[in-house]
């Protein structure tokens, strides 16, 4: 499918616009679309929405040998997809470049930033090691996905729980969460991306801009930071060239975000953790919400199966009953059977011409295939192959052999005779049995 | 969660009863129709793009051309997505009145949000919501079902993934919402004919249920318009 | 053209397009010494080819006491035009599921049959399936090919030497598999809501409104009811496939024991 | 390597049973076979070969060689097709020939090939380039301007000779799709066995080939006596030997010709006769 | 492949000069263009050549690194081979359109150096089944002028004869663990003896003669060319026809009667050359890519 393009008339509106400091959603320069964190039934998976762009993260674990320069250290594994279902522009399968950038910036963010214990993964020493993989899908794309998905990836992590596990000698045992409750991942600290828009060659600033606003931007920054106003990660794309105020600035904005944003992240997953101590609902069903005309719930419904065996007993006494078989096996020659009739098969059909053809050549004398081919079992009192002579097979009166006999100019012999019965012998090579067909 | 679940149902009366549904329709901006369905914790996003533009491979003269994309939420899609993406996408071709709308693509993404049993039933759900969401027009709707066969032979009616690995088979199917026919089926495991029919009879009786809450749904989205 | 006008003929005239060669052994095209066990099967025009090849592996950390069945259907683009070279397509992963879930379900083969030695060492049987002439109704050809080809596996003794602890191949000692059961597919295809016929060509699926294929196996249980979509059924016909697929299942059995029969007694 | 998604997948790391057999046991059996068969052996010998064409109901045009050895080749041609990227590597005026080689994944001996993996394609395309060099000097590609015919090998068992019997069976597949050619390439394969004076051997099975110490395939349009493909190497010696092993190639090849011809006689005959029903039955 | 494209008149005017054992450029049928042979231009590498043939530019590095050896000769080390058609040699190389040469190349390669005899093998191995040297060999064309087979060959040649590697010992403690020790001195090398390794030679059919040392527009008239390894004792080690067009067969054993002339002249002017450089020792003033 292909992607819509920007009108030059929507360019030019939502530009001037910005010129004059307003933007389409009604928001100020520096404002932060709204935030919505909404967990799944699973550890490890929640969705994030930042205004319409919508984020599913999951996180898995496994058991795996380590790489061998880092025998003490889990592995880490992120990976960002851009579902075909974000926009229409995005196709499976493809690698697109703003996709390889979003996966190095998820990388630098959460990886190089050593936010995540990768020590405490390991089980036993250069032998099993937990392997944990984020996966990020992008459901509906509008604008800033990077800034979605660090959120939607921290989130996720800080909310998986990998099974307990016990080492004893060589024994690695991996608990139920029934016998054992879950582990979570030791997390020192979350790095959040903030991303900004530049205008007019940087004249003009956006903070986490939409779709829109991105196809229209000259440059953007991409500040990665934690709440201890730590710098994880910065890049400046687009090609730009930025004041150092300006950065600064940024990274100021950057600081007051991030800290919003921690302790949304930090109340919604106590809010979960809560629930979930207490025993009440959660999961995706729970975030939906109930007032939304869009949105429907219905209880757990009864469906009345009283009398089910009664009626599928009226419909199997109805149907026919399985009739006789009819179709009996042809045995061709040992290995090879057929049952039914019709329609004849391309390749079957050679024995029977194969026939016709040979009483017409009888007396040319054209070499037809080599044939010195060992028989076995039965046929080989009557076939035998000797070496320098021609090789001569005939037990079976109907059959035609032809023979070359390398050497020389090629003879052949042949016997043969016009019965049609049904073949008895095997011939190994050349596949000129005839059947007996039932067309005939 | 799922030993809660099986307990209410315990108490509703044998294991007949569809867990709690839930869905909400066009909560994706970008797509022309997108749809979320949840049975119990399993959930299903739908989201659909079309009747648009067509590549000159995939276009076909007297129809639109549908592509179905399953997405898992772990990994890449592998030779058991694709096959329940012929899956879905044979049923949605045979309700989705694609002859009006010839040379075009329409394209159905589905991705799994949670796996707790009848993901499939889900997904066929979720893409007949996306349709519907879309405004695309239909033949009729269709609905999916899956019913296991616990050890004791006894029909249990939307299983969770437990009662799945517990039942001796599970069998899936897509009936239509004019003639309660059958549109799809697939199963796991193996079973004996009577059960199979007396398997496809509940999926017929709680397809009524379902179609129920389409229309319901259907009926508060349009309540206020 | 004659052959262009071909009628469509209800239920009962399916008998029509019934023919198959099983060649499961020996000295034909369908004997591949180099498999461990191999069958072509005719279905009309449909041919198509198994092989199966055994080899050792670890058996998976969670099921340790069971061996491993790796099916696969290729259509490769010399079957017809239809396909194009490269990896498999849709059809060509979706019949290969098709054949990994008849396995499955109908337990043909018990996985702990393969193991040879607990958490250590098991069997995997690669199942290639290749289709050589593409004239439709390729799963119930792929999975005949593959049930003649599982029936004529032989696979060589295995030890495990206790004091090196390694594991020890007699490849002159060889044993049949042990087949439980004998899935067989049949397949029809529907046209407008009413007609079904039976082992339907590349020709009539192409015309056809949906298809279905059933599995059953020697108990008359069904081991798989697949109908990706298409024109919508009653019970009552889905009842009649079911029927004509019970006795399907009882041809196919007599002429695969009557194969088997015929190169066993060497 | 990025994993396989596109079939199903076994264990990540499996042997063939081969590996573990005891001590000795493999090549003893390899060698009791070879021996018998080797001692008597003329090099001159052909071995048995069955061709057929014309038998695959979806391809323009198909054929099957096998050979004594147990080498089954299967080949479909179609015939001109409009190109999809016109002038693409071809020069304006010619067609081009699409050759392609796929190998059953039983079809050699010991372990399974794995399908997708990068040293099996890098052999099927290896094997892909061998044939078309053997076919094109044998197809009138100029007569089929801006079009594309194409050929695919399908390996099903390799007793050895493959590469051969796939040219034999990809010409006769042409030739049966009523595609205009010069001639049939016709090919044979040689090796010479280990030993200074082992004499180079016509069509060897697959346990002779693996003993070689030089393989050499040739193909032979014969009508015209021309060459269309050498192939060959291994242990160095003298041109004269090479041409010696050359000329019984080739000679192996003219003696083959005459098999092939045949089938493709048999297949148009066959064909009339299809049709020729056809026709009675459309009057009657 | 890199080729350029001829007018008609233009082939005919080279067949017939050709035919005359007169080529454009002055040379007759059996002539080789003047070669530029240096070894040793790229430091990191355990051995490298360049070399020059006429407007082909060919530059080789071998880099020997520690790997298994395969299973079915435990005994023995291995040599890869990867080529690179770099997208400076012509235009259609960018992107993947390099791959399909690059990997003919290297597959003909591989046939050539099939024969046991050419590189001894058993010298690479460390210790059986567990240890032994791999030798990567990269081509890297870096212009197309005619004859790129034939030129790589020698460029292999030379830089196989300029390649050392390290001296390791396998030191083995009480528990039968074995443990691998790098040589310390950096000047105690194993080197490989190339006296048997064979350089290709083609010759292609143009008219009713054949040619060695074919240049660019020599080849656009060529249909079919027959492709020999020759080793420096004239024994053939592998052969390949290439191209659209077939052979007589009377015309391959002339062929393979002038390969092996030709070819034989060709290895006792390279190994000539090699040895010379290899006198000057590090004295030698280095040429590089800039020379």
């Amino acid at each position: 499918m292909k992607a819509t393009p920007l009108s030059n008339c929507e360019r030019r509106f939502i530009l001037r616009a910005i010129e004059e400091r307003k933007r389409l959603d009604g928001r100020q320069c520096y404002d932060y679309r709204n935030v919505r964190i909404s967990f799944g039934a699973d550890y490890g998976c929640c969705i994030v929405e930042l205004g319409k762009t919508r984020i599913l993260a999951q996180v898995s674990c496994e058991l795996v040998p380590p790489k061998p320069n880092r025998p003490t250290e889990g592995i880490l594994f992120f990976n960002l997809e851009l579902s075909p279902m974000a926009a229409p522009g995005f196709e499976p399968g493809r690698q697109p470049e703003l996709l390889v950038k979003l996966n190095r910036l998820i990388e630098r963010c959460l990886r190089n930033s050593k936010c995540i214990d990768t020590e405490s993964l390991c089980v036993v020493a250069g032998e099993k090691v937990w392997q944990i993989r984020l996966d990020l899908h992008l459901l509906n794309h509008d604008g800033n996905i990077i800034d979605a998905a660090s959120i939607a990836g921290i989130v996720a992590l800080c909310h998986f729980r990998r099974p307990d596990v016990s080492v004893q000698g060589e024994e690695v045992t991996v608990y139920t969460p029934e016998e054992r409750d879950p582990v979570p991942l030791s997390i020192h600290h979350m790095p959040i991306c903030v991303s900004f828009a530049f205008f007019q060659q940087g004249t003009y600033l956006l903070v986490d801009p939409s779709e829109r606003e991105e196809s229209v931007m000259d440059g953007l920054l991409v500040i990665a930071m934690n709440k201890h106003r730590e710098i994880c990660t910065i890049q400046s794309s687009g090609g730009i060239m930025l004041v150092k105020d300006q950065v600064l600035r940024c990274s100021k904005i950057t600081a007051v975000k991030v800290a919003e944003i921690t302790d949304l992240i930090q109340k919604a997953l106590e809010n979960d953790q809560k629930v979930r101590k207490e025993g009440g609902k959660f999961g995706f069903a729970e975030s939906i919400p109930n007032q939304k005309i869009t949105a429907f719930k219905m209880e757990s419904a009864t469906v009345d199966t009283n009398n089910v065996e009664e009626q599928a007993e009226e419909i199997i006494t109805k149907a026919d009953p399985p009739s006789e078989v009819f179709a009996k096996p042809i045995l061709h020659t040992p290995g090879t059977a057929q049952i039914g009739e019709g329609m004849e098969n391309s390749w079957g059909d050679l024995e029977e011409s194969e026939k016709e053809e040979a009483v017409e050549e009888e007396g040319e004398s054209e070499v037809t295939a080599f044939e010195c081919e060992k028989i076995e079992t039965e046929d080989t009192s009557t076939m035998r192959e000797t070496k320098d002579e021609p090789i001569v097979l005939s037990d079976s009166e109907e059959e035609e052999v032809v023979i070359l006999e390398p050497q020389e100019l090629p003879k052949k012999t042949r016997t043969q005779t016009s019965s049609k019965q049904e073949t008895t012998s095997k011939k190994a090579f050349n596949k000129r049995r005839k059947k007996k067909r039932a067309a005939h | 969660m799922a030993e809660e679940e099986e307990e209410k149902m315990a108490a509703a009366g044998g294991g007949c009863c569809l867990r709690p549904f839930s869905c909400e329709q066009g909560l994706l901006s970008r797509p022309d129709g997108s749809a979320a369905f949840l049975q119990g914790d399993t959930s299903v996003l739908a989201g659909l793009y079309g009747p648009a533009e067509v590549k000159g491979s995939k276009e076909l003269p007297d129809r639109a051309a549908l592509e179905v994309l399953l997405r898992p939420k772990v990994g890449l899609p592998g030779v058991v997505e694709r096959s329940r993406e012929q899956l879905l996408r044979q049923t949605c071709e045979a309700v989705l009145l694609g002859a009006l709308h010839p040379r075009t693509a329409v394209t159905l993404v589905l991705q799994v949000l949670s796996d707790a049993g009848s993901l499939l039933s889900c997904c066929l759900n979720a893409a007949c919501m996306g349709l519907l969401d879309a405004g695309l027009p239909l033949s009729s709707l269709f609905c999916g079902v899956t019913c296991a066969l616990d050890p004791n032979g006894a029909i249990v009616l939307d299983p969770t993934t437990r009662q799945e690995q517990e039942a001796r088979a599970v069998l899936t199917f897509a009936i239509d919402s004019t003639e309660r026919k059958v549109l799809t089926a697939t199963t796991k495991g193996s079973c004996s004919v009577e059960e199979m029919q007396q398997c496809l009879v509940a999926a017929q009786r709680a397809a009524d249920t379902i179609f129920q809450f389409y229309r319901d749904s259907v009926r508060r989205k349009y309540s206020k318009s | 053209m004659a052959t262009a006008f071909k009628t469509v003929e209800p239920l009962e005239y399916y008998r029509r397009f019934l023919k198959e060669n099983c060649r499961p052994d020996g000295r034909e095209l369908g004997s591949i010494t180099t498999a461990d066990g191999s069958a072509l099967v005719k279905l009309g025009n449909t041919t198509v080819i198994c092989g199966i090849k055994a080899e050792l592996a670890a058996p998976a950390v969670d099921s340790a006491n069971k061996g491993y069945i790796v099916p696969n259907v290729e259509l490769p683009s010399l079957c017809s035009t239809r396909f194009r070279s490269g990896p498999p397509g849709e059809e060509a992963q979706a019949a290969s599921q098709f054949i990994a879930d008849v396995i499955e379900n109908s337990q043909m083969i018990a996985k702990e049959d393969l193991c040879i030695a607990n958490g250590k060492l098991a069997w995997v049987l690669y199942c290639d399936i290749i289709c050589l002439d593409y004239d439709g109704n390729i799963l119930d050809a792929s999975a005949f090919a593959l049930l003649a080809a599982l029936k004529n596996v032989q696979l060589p003794s295995v030890t495990i030497n206790e004091e090196t602890g390694l594991s020890e191949v007699n490849l002159k000692q060889k044993n049949p598999l042990i087949i439980r059961k004998h899935p067989v597919a049949t397949s029809f295809a529907i046209f407008d809501d009413t007609l079904l016929i039976v082992d339907p060509t590349a020709e009539e699926e192409d015309l056809a409104t949906g298809t279905v294929t059933i599995v059953t196996d020697d108990e008359d249980r069904l081991c798989s009811v697949h109908k990706p979509g298409g024109s919508p059924l009653t019970g009552a016909k889905l009842q009649d496939c079911i029927t004509r697929a019970i006795t399907r299942h009882k041809e196919v059995k007599k002429l695969i024991d009557k194969v088997i029969k015929s190169i066993k007694p060497k | 390597m990025p994993l396989d998604h596109r079939r199903v997948r076994g264990p990540e790391e499996s042997q063939p049973p081969e590996l573990w057999a005891a001590a000795g046991e493999v090549p003893v059996e390899g060698e009791e076979g070879e021996d018998k068969d080797a001692a008597p052996r003329d090099p001159c010998d052909l071995r048995p070969l069955f061709a057929r064409a014309g038998l695959l109901s979806q391809a323009e045009g198909s054929a099957y060689v096998e050979l004594g050895g147990g080498t089954k080749v299967l080949c479909a041609a179609w015939g001109p097709r409009e190109a999809a990227e016109p002038g693409a590597a071809a020069p304006a005026g010619t067609g081009r020939l699409l050759c392609e080689f796929r190998r059953a994944p039983f079809a050699g001996r010991g372990a399974r090939w794995r399908p997708g993996s990068a040293s099996e394609r890098e052999a099927e395309r290896e094997a892909a380039a061998a044939l078309q060099e053997a076919l094109e000097p044998a197809v009138r590609l100029a007569r089929y301007p801006r079009a594309r015919l194409a050929v695919s090998a399908l390996l099903l068992q390799d007793g050895g000779s493959a590469l051969a019997a796939a040219i034999s069976a990809a010409s006769l597949a042409l030739a049966d799709a009523g595609v205009e050619m010069y001639d049939l390439a016709v090919g044979c394969a040689l090796c010479r066995s280990p030993g200074p004076a082992a004499a180079w051997m016509l069509q060897p099975g697959e346990p002779e080939e693996r003993r070689a110490v030089a393989r050499l395939t040739v193909a032979l349009l014969p009508a015209l006596n021309q060459v269309s493909a050498v192939l060959g190497g291994g242990q160095g010696s003298s041109p004269d030997a090479w041409v010696q092993a050359l000329r019984l190639g080739l000679d192996g090849c003219h003696r083959l010709y005459p098999v092939l011809r045949q089938s493709l006689l048999r297949a148009a005959r066959r064909r009339d006769a299809t049709a020729a029903a056809a026709a009675t039955a459309a009057t009657a | 492949m890199a080729s350029v494209v001829l007018s008609e008149p233009e082939k005919l005017y080279i067949v017939h000069g050709v035919q005359e054992d007169l080529r454009v450029d002055g040379r007759g049928c059996e002539d080789y263009r003047c070669a530029e042979v240096e070894t040793d231009v790229v430091s990191n590498t355990s051995g490298s050549a360049r070399v020059k043939l006429g407007h082909t530019d060919i530059l080789v590095g071998v880099k020997a690194e520690m790997g298994t050896p395969k299973l079915e000769k435990p005994d023995e080390g291995y040599l890869e081979f990867f080529v690179d058609c770099s997208a400076n040699a012509t235009p259609e190389f960018e992107g993947r359109g390099g791959e399909e040469l690059g990997t003919e190349i290297a597959n003909t390669l591989y046939r050539v150096f099939s024969s046991e005899s050419s590189v001894d093998l058993k010298s690479l191995c460390i210790n059986p089944r567990e240890h032994c040297w791999v030798l990567y060999v990269d081509v890297l064309l870096l212009e197309c002028g005619g004859n790129l087979f034939d030129a790589i060959s020698i460029a292999v040649k030379a830089a196989l004869f300029n390649t050392r590697i390290p001296k390791v010992r396998v030191l083995e403690d009480e528990e039968g663990s074995k443990e691998i020790e790098l040589s310390d001195d950096p000047y105690d090398c194993i080197r490989l003896n190339v006296d048997d390794v064979p350089c290709i030679v083609t010759l292609s059919k143009i008219g009713y003669r054949h040619v060695v040392d074919a240049t660019l527009q020599e080849e656009a008239c060529s249909l079919a060319s027959l492709l020999i390894s020759v080793t420096s004792k004239g024994a053939l080690t592998s052969m390949k026809k290439v191209g659209k067009g077939s052979l007589d067969p009377e015309s391959i054993f002339e062929m393979m009667e002038t390969g092996k002339r030709v070819g034989k002249s060709l290895h006792i002017a390279l190994q000539k050359i090699l040895d010379e450089e290899e006198s000057l020792g590090t004295s030698r003033q280095k040429v590089g890519f800039l020379g």
